[in-house]
């Protein structure tokens, strides 16, 4: 059977087709604003011109922000699950999942079918959410990928009065202008993302091996700075914006 | 020594807010300069720039200044400030002499919110808001900015709108999401930013109803020159509302005014004392973090004399 | 300014009678409302555990219950204006709703000269001419009726004391006689403070009777429970939230009484022939503190995708089981009766909350043992802004039930009053996903070999 | 032993600074060490029986992380704090641990402490919330259960002789406490609002003789020093305690110096004398029950508004007289509600003096105190007329 997962995030919308247990063509790209558009464009670019059109998918599932804008026949399905159903499929080893993305962090215990039992998530407001790293590049102009090294040349990481998700953009960005090292305004973001990340890892007693994913795990300064805090292993797959589509794709089989 | 000589006084108020700076210049009686800017990270180069403007819209020199009260979040940083006062008290004190019936003032700044209670010119109560970008004017620009408009838009286009989008998220980040959403929806932009102001305004006015908000109301601060938040309040508050010609320098005018009072304490010498300590000249070598550090210590020990 | 951002769908209850149910709390206004009219004595009461009230009303004082009232304010969306007013009192918003609510009715009361504003939702509370206050279970039931003196100015607080023993404290042997005793003497001094105020006497035979009749009436309220435990539930928390106030607020009235005896006979002819009060019941879950009233439609959407039955509620709003017979046995004092109730009330749960560490035998230790007997999948708390004290062990709650009883708690984050903070599509998504989680819990329970 | 060489002021910030410190060392000296959670437990029956009363108290500068699995965030902040603290195993050589049911938020704290964090001996002190004869009575058979709760466990008997040699070292230290209270009434203090929380948490944490003499120390030196401080706005603290320096440290740099604090940590643990009566339980019962006026214990409503507020708060009429106050700081924990429902009442009597009020509810955290700077200046602006 053919399957189709999508998960229409705010900032990324991604699309995978399934034949059975194997992944035949997988797409990712920003959702730029309008849903609705992304959500065509997605549903254009997924099919590989060899084999399918659009009817040959017997079942779609879809989550995230944007699933609302889809005008086939689907299955909605929480984020949650889809999350961790995908995760399970990437790297079947993996009992705990860290996600840091746009709007929230999230920490995740799943079982050994990649099912959630455990979460929690940064709610009500963005404090403790990624996207400050993403701002934090764009103002020094380099990619999410540059973050780490430039962290790693912090000498005294730069200390951040506010929680608001909004004013540690500005706080961090004036910084920036007062001429403080980029260096040492990374360090901080990352030490204060972390104690957020860290203090939800730890209410989830979360240990050994664990995979980081979601816009923040394109920032291996973070993800080496909650390794050190948290003592333990993070593993970064490969395809780690795609997990939810994967796992959208997985459920949708299930029920469909 | 000034280039005017005689009895005349002037007076200057800092006020370096967030995002913008504003400098008054006045004397007993009536208003010689102001000036607006962006404020830019380095404040003190800044102040000291700005400063410079105003004095040659004033025709004076430095010198020429009896008092300088520095106001605003970066009130600390202005060197060659006289004496430091909250922007809460010198608001007050602004939006009193401008108009004295006020009792209320919702002063909307770039990165925070005030309720201000105003009692026989006296400062009566107050409330603020510094610690999450609802109601404040960052949230606006960045809506703006997801609409795909000029903030000086948004205002009067939301007055445009029959039908006001439902934002039910307070936190900025999440709203941005939430109007996306409404935008792929095909919800007109007009509604949204509607729905926008309609939900700051209530935000806003529940924090400032907690000290008691009384006639007549006052609206200062960015969040003034915004003509669809100010109606949105105002449908909220059911009272009529007052903004001053100038929303934005009501606090650099109180600073002026509360330096003119400062001053009236000392006597010549004092005054002329004053001016010596200055450290206008300090000002202009601000970029290198050396002399930040610095002046830190410099600016922390001058607190504790004065 | 959040007006219908929560669709209120009314919630389907399963019962007939839940649905007979609401007249009880339109017959507790109108009766204070007339007796306003006739000039009789108004009280405004917290709800105290029989303690109180009852005696009260034995002396002819007409109670009306405004933490009740703030609910049905709240369901009708017309406590806004009232948390506005108290808001701007000065009062942080951050105490309880219900308390915010009334407060804020209080101030316009006075200001209208204390005849009930027109516009006041379900006819508005009538001045009293007391307040009886309860410092069992939250501050804010004594601290609140105490800051009504600013609008109310001189009507008496009457402080009812309802001792709270630590679990070992329990056990040690003089400490029951002296709560007991305490208990009866305050109740003494209460009494000699209402026939001042009333200048009338106590009819102790009157009190007798009603103390009995209330003990009735809790009885079958129990029954009630008793037969909850069946598999498939008879009955969900949609249906007790609307048939808990008879017994809760009027256990003395012989219509009350008779009420249950019809709850009873329904829920029993349903479990007797096996009938669900959903269709498709495969999570039984157990609900943490009260529900967000404005959206109870909630549960019947969880019911209808994820066959989830809200199988049991927080302790405190549920009848004691009957006391063992040595413990009334002989006993005719009705203050003795009534003290002896309450104390039972609170403390009947103490085994529990040493068994499992999970202190106090209020509000924590009662759901580890629910857990078993009413053989729970999963634990939903739903902590609320607006009435903290009740929340405070609910994380302890979630994490003993997890630890001891492999029961896994989902937090669904809302209010009584404010609707704003139930994000319903959140709530969803949670649920969704939990019932992964049950359905872990229930493998674990399995290998454990755990009863269900 | 060098701490006990340093006296005075000095010592007082050493001991401030390293809380368990001292108790430790009594303890690997074969002393008992009990924790207790505000000032309701009568300290003096563990002083009769050679036991170190040390009081649990949060941390402002530590984040709440561990705490959060079992205190809700919708919870009094100092509570979780100081559960926190409990469960990162700071309080790890209590002996014993004893709770009270002051309020809801100190009450389920102390159970859910005492399922946590487990010390071979524990008592859960139950308080009345009236104080009635029958209340009283109540009282002090809890007390008595508390009492024999500490005769099983240190295998010993109180003897009356020894609870009230007890309560006399107790109320010297009331006495020393009040005298240091008088030295705040000068313009400017003798002694800052920093100084003497540094001092009252000192001797919460050490045994009352010990305690005793470092009051002295401090009296001897605060007299005869030059004092240090300079005149300000003088400020009356009610409301929730403040158990940190940095938050009186930012109060004083804004203007202020704190000359009464109406605090569990401030007047009302030292502010009356236990009465030394034939049966010892008469007297604490009736100073626990009657004499600490946290507004948690419910007083008779009068029959007017004016009677019942002047019932409650007559107290702070003399504070403001005596310590001759020119402001207000209505101090409220977030989530305080044996505080935030006094709030306005507290704002209506103190205007009545004629007292200006500054009311913030505050989140219990160092990080979040600068962002209240601008408040304390512009109340102190408001105090000098602009």
């Amino acid at each position: 059977m053919v399957v189709a997962g999508l998960d229409i995030g705010s900032v990324f919308s991604r699309a995978v087709i399934m034949e059975e247990d194997t992944i035949v063509s997988m797409t990712l790209k920003p959702t730029g604003g309008d849903f609705k558009k992304a959500v065509g464009d997605l549903l254009r670019d997924i099919r590989p011109p060899d084999r399918f059109d659009a009817f040959d998918i017997d079942t779609m599932g879809a989550c995230g922000l944007g699933a609302a804008f889809i005008d086939h026949p689907f299955i909605k399905i929480a984020e949650l699950p889809c999350l961790s159903r995908g995760v399970h499929f990437i790297l079947p080893h993996i009992r705990s999942i860290i996600e840091v993305g746009n709007q929230y962090s999230r920490v995740v215990r799943i079982n050994d079918h990649g099912k959630v039992t455990d979460s929690l998530a940064s709610e009500k407001c963005a404090a403790g959410s990624g996207r400050i790293l993403q701002v934090i590049a764009n103002v020094l102009g380099i990619g999410m990928e540059e973050l780490e090294p430039l962290a790693a040349r912090a000498v005294r990481p730069a200390k951040f009065t506010t929680n608001c998700a909004v004013f540690l953009e500005t706080e961090a960005i004036s910084r920036v202008a007062e001429g403080i090292p980029a260096a040492d305004i990374i360090g901080g973001l990352h030490h204060t993302l972390t104690a957020k990340i860290a203090g939800m890892a730890k209410r989830l007693k979360i240990s050994g091996d664990c995979a980081m994913i979601g816009g923040g795990a394109m920032d291996g300064g973070l993800t080496r700075t909650i390794e050190t805090e948290l003592g333990l292993r993070l593993h970064v797959p490969e395809q780690f914006m795609l997990a939810s589509a994967i796992g959208a794709a997985l459920i949708a089989a299930e029920r469909g | 020594m000034g280039i005017r000589k005689g009895k005349t006084m002037f007076y200057a108020g800092i006020d370096i807010g967030s995002t913008i700076t504003k400098i008054v210049i006045a004397n007993r009686v009536e208003i010689l300069a102001s000036v607006i800017q962006r404020t830019g990270a380095e404040h003190r180069r800044r102040a000291h720039r700005v400063m410079d403007r105003a004095l040659v819209q004033a025709e004076l020199c430095v010198d020429d200044l009896d008092y300088i009260v520095a106001t605003g979040y970066g009130r600390i940083n202005v060197p060659f400030a006289d004496a430091k006062v909250t922007e809460i008290t010198c608001h007050m004190r602004g939006v009193s002499w401008l108009h004295p019936d006020v009792r209320t003032i919702i002063d909307i700044g770039g990165q925070d919110c005030k309720g201000i209670k105003v009692k026989d010119g006296r400062l009566d109560d107050f409330i603020m808001n510094d610690k999450c970008a609802a109601g404040t004017g960052r949230f606006f620009e960045i809506i703006a900015k997801v609409l795909g408009i000029d903030l000086e838009e948004i205002g009067p286009l939301s007055l445009t709108s029959t039908n006001p989008a439902e934002i039910s998220n307070l936190c900025t980040v999440f709203a941005e999401q939430e109007a996306l959403s409404r935008l792929s929806e095909g919800v007109p932009i007009a509604d949204i930013a509607a729905g926008i102001h309609k939900a700051n305004a209530g935000r806003i006015y529940s924090m400032v109803r907690k000290i008691k908000i009384e006639e007549a109301v006052a609206i200062t601060g960015g969040g003034a020159k915004n003509s669809g938040l100010c109606r949105s309040l105002q449908q909220r508050l059911q009272l009529p509302v007052f903004i001053p010609p100038e929303p934005l320098i009501t606090g650099a005018l109180g600073a002026a005014l509360i330096a003119g009072e400062k001053a009236a304490r000392l006597d010549e010498r004092a005054l002329s004392a004053l001016k010596t300590h200055r450290r206008w000249d300090a000002a202009t070598f601000f970029s290198d973090p050396g002399t930040l550090v610095a002046m830190e210590s410099k600016n922390s020990q001058h607190q504790h004399v004065g | 300014m959040t007006e219908n951002k929560i669709k209120t769908k009314k919630s389907n209850k399963t019962l007939q009678t839940a649905r007979e149910a609401g007249h009880f709390g339109k017959k507790m206004l109108e009766s204070a409302i007339r007796a306003q009219a006739e000039g009789k004595p108004i009280g405004w009461s917290m709800a105290n555990w029989w303690e109180g009230d009852i005696i009260a009303k034995a002396m002819g004082m007409n109670l009306v219950y405004p933490e009740n009232w703030g609910a049905f304010c709240a369901s009708i969306r017309r406590a806004e204006p009232y948390l506005e007013i108290s808001d701007g009192e000065g009062f942080p918003n951050t105490l309880c709703g219900y308390a915010r609510n009334n407060i804020g009715f209080a101030k316009t009361l006075k200001e209208n000269g204390y005849i009930i504003p027109d516009d006041a939702p379900g006819g508005g509370l009538a001045k009293p001419i007391m307040l009886l206050a309860s410092g069992a279970a939250c501050d804010a039931r004594y601290k609140w009726f105490q800051s009504l003196g600013r609008y109310l100015g001189g009507v008496p607080v009457w402080m009812l004391e309802l001792p709270q023993t630590g679990a070992r404290e329990f056990f040690l042997p003089e400490n029951k006689a002296n709560n007991l005793k305490f208990i009866v003497s305050e109740l003494k001094l209460m009494i000699r403070f209402l026939e001042d105020l009333l200048q009338c006497k106590m009819d102790y035979t009157k009190l007798e009777a009603m103390v009995d009749q209330a003990f009735k009436t809790l009885r079958l309220a129990h029954e009630v429970d008793l037969l909850r435990r069946s598999v498939p539930s008879p009955m969900v928390s949609q249906d007790f939230w609307s048939i808990m106030i008879p017994h809760f607020y009027l256990p003395d009235d012989p219509e009350a009484y008779a009420f249950y005896q019809r709850v009873v006979a329904e829920v029993k002819n349903k479990v007797d022939n096996g009938i669900g009060a959903i269709p498709n019941e495969k999570y039984r879950m157990m609900f943490g503190e009260l529900p967000p009233w404005h959206s109870i439609g909630f549960f019947d959407d969880i019911a209808e995708r994820y066959g989830i039955a809200m199988v049991m509620e927080s302790w405190n709003y549920h009848a004691p089981t009957p006391m063992a017979e040595e413990e009334i046995d002989g006993v005719s004092d009705p203050l003795e009766l009534i003290a002896r109730l309450c104390y039972h009330k609170y403390t009947e749960y103490n085994q529990a909350a040493l068994d499992f560490s999970a202190a106090p035998s209020y509000f924590s230790a009662p759901f580890l043992e629910y857990a078993e007997i009413y053989r729970a999948d999963g634990f939903m708390a739903h902590p609320l802004m607006s009435c903290r004290p009740a929340t405070y062990t609910l994380m302890q709650t979630i994490q003993r039930l997890e630890e001891k009883r492999l029961v896994p708690g989902v937090v669904v984050n809302g209010d009584i009053i404010d609707l704003r903070v139930f994000n319903l599509e959140e709530a969803y998504s949670k649920v969704e996903a939990f019932t992964e989680t049950m359905d872990h819990y229930r493998e674990l329970r399995r290998k454990a070999g755990m009863a269900w | 032993m060098e701490e006990q060489k340093k006296m005075g002021l000095q010592r007082a910030v050493d001991i401030y600074g390293h809380r368990g410190l001292r108790a430790r060392q009594l303890k690997e000296e074969g002393r008992k060490v009990f924790g207790y959670f505000c000032c309701y437990p009568p300290i003096e029956l563990l002083t009769a029986l050679d036991i170190v009363p040390v009081r649990v108290l949060g941390n402002m500068d530590e984040p709440v992380t561990d705490a959060d699995d079992y205190l809700p965030p919708v919870m009094c902040i100092f509570c979780r704090s100081a559960f926190d603290l409990g469960m990162k195993a700071q309080y790890n050589y209590f002996d014993g641990f004893i709770g009270a049911h002051a309020c809801d938020g100190a009450e389920r704290t102390a159970f859910i402490w005492q399922n946590y964090i487990t010390s071979p001996c524990n008592f859960q002190l139950d308080v009345p919330h009236t104080t009635h004869g029958p209340a009283l009575n109540f009282f002090k058979e809890q007390i008595a259960l508390f009492q024999k709760t500490l005769e099983e466990f240190c295998g010993t008997q109180i003897q009356p002789d020894d609870l009230k040699q007890a309560i006399v070292l107790h109320n010297r230290q009331r006495a020393l406490v009040r005298e240091l209270y008088g030295m705040r009434k000068p313009d400017p203090p003798l002694i800052s609002g920093t100084e003497m929380l540094q001092v009252l948490i000192a001797v919460m944490s050490i045994p009352v003789s010990e305690g005793n003499d470092l009051l002295q120390a401090v009296i001897d030196e605060v007299t005869t020093r030059a004092n240090p401080h300079e005149a300000k706005r003088r400020l009356l603290v009610w409301g929730s305690l403040i158990d940190h320096t940095a938050f009186t440290d930012l109060i004083e740099s804004s203007g202020f110096n704190i000359v009464v604090e109406d605090t569990a940590i401030g007047t009302r643990p030292f502010w009356h004398d236990i009465e030394i009566t034939t049966d010892p339980l008469d007297g604490i019962s009736d100073h626990y029950l009657n004499e600490v006026l946290c507004p948690r214990t419910f007083r008779e409503t009068g029959s007017t508004y004016q009677a019942d507020t002047d019932a409650r708060f007559y107290y702070l009429k003399e504070f403001a007289k005596h310590w001759n106050v020119d402001g207000v700081f209505a101090n409220i924990i977030r989530n305080c509600d044996i505080h935030g429902y006094e709030v306005p009442v507290v704002k209506d009597y103190f205007s009545e003096m004629g007292l200006p009020v500054l009311v913030i509810e505050q989140d219990y955290s160092t990080a979040a105190l600068e962002t209240l700077r601008t408040r304390f200046e512009a109340f102190a602006e408001n105090l000098d007329g602009y």
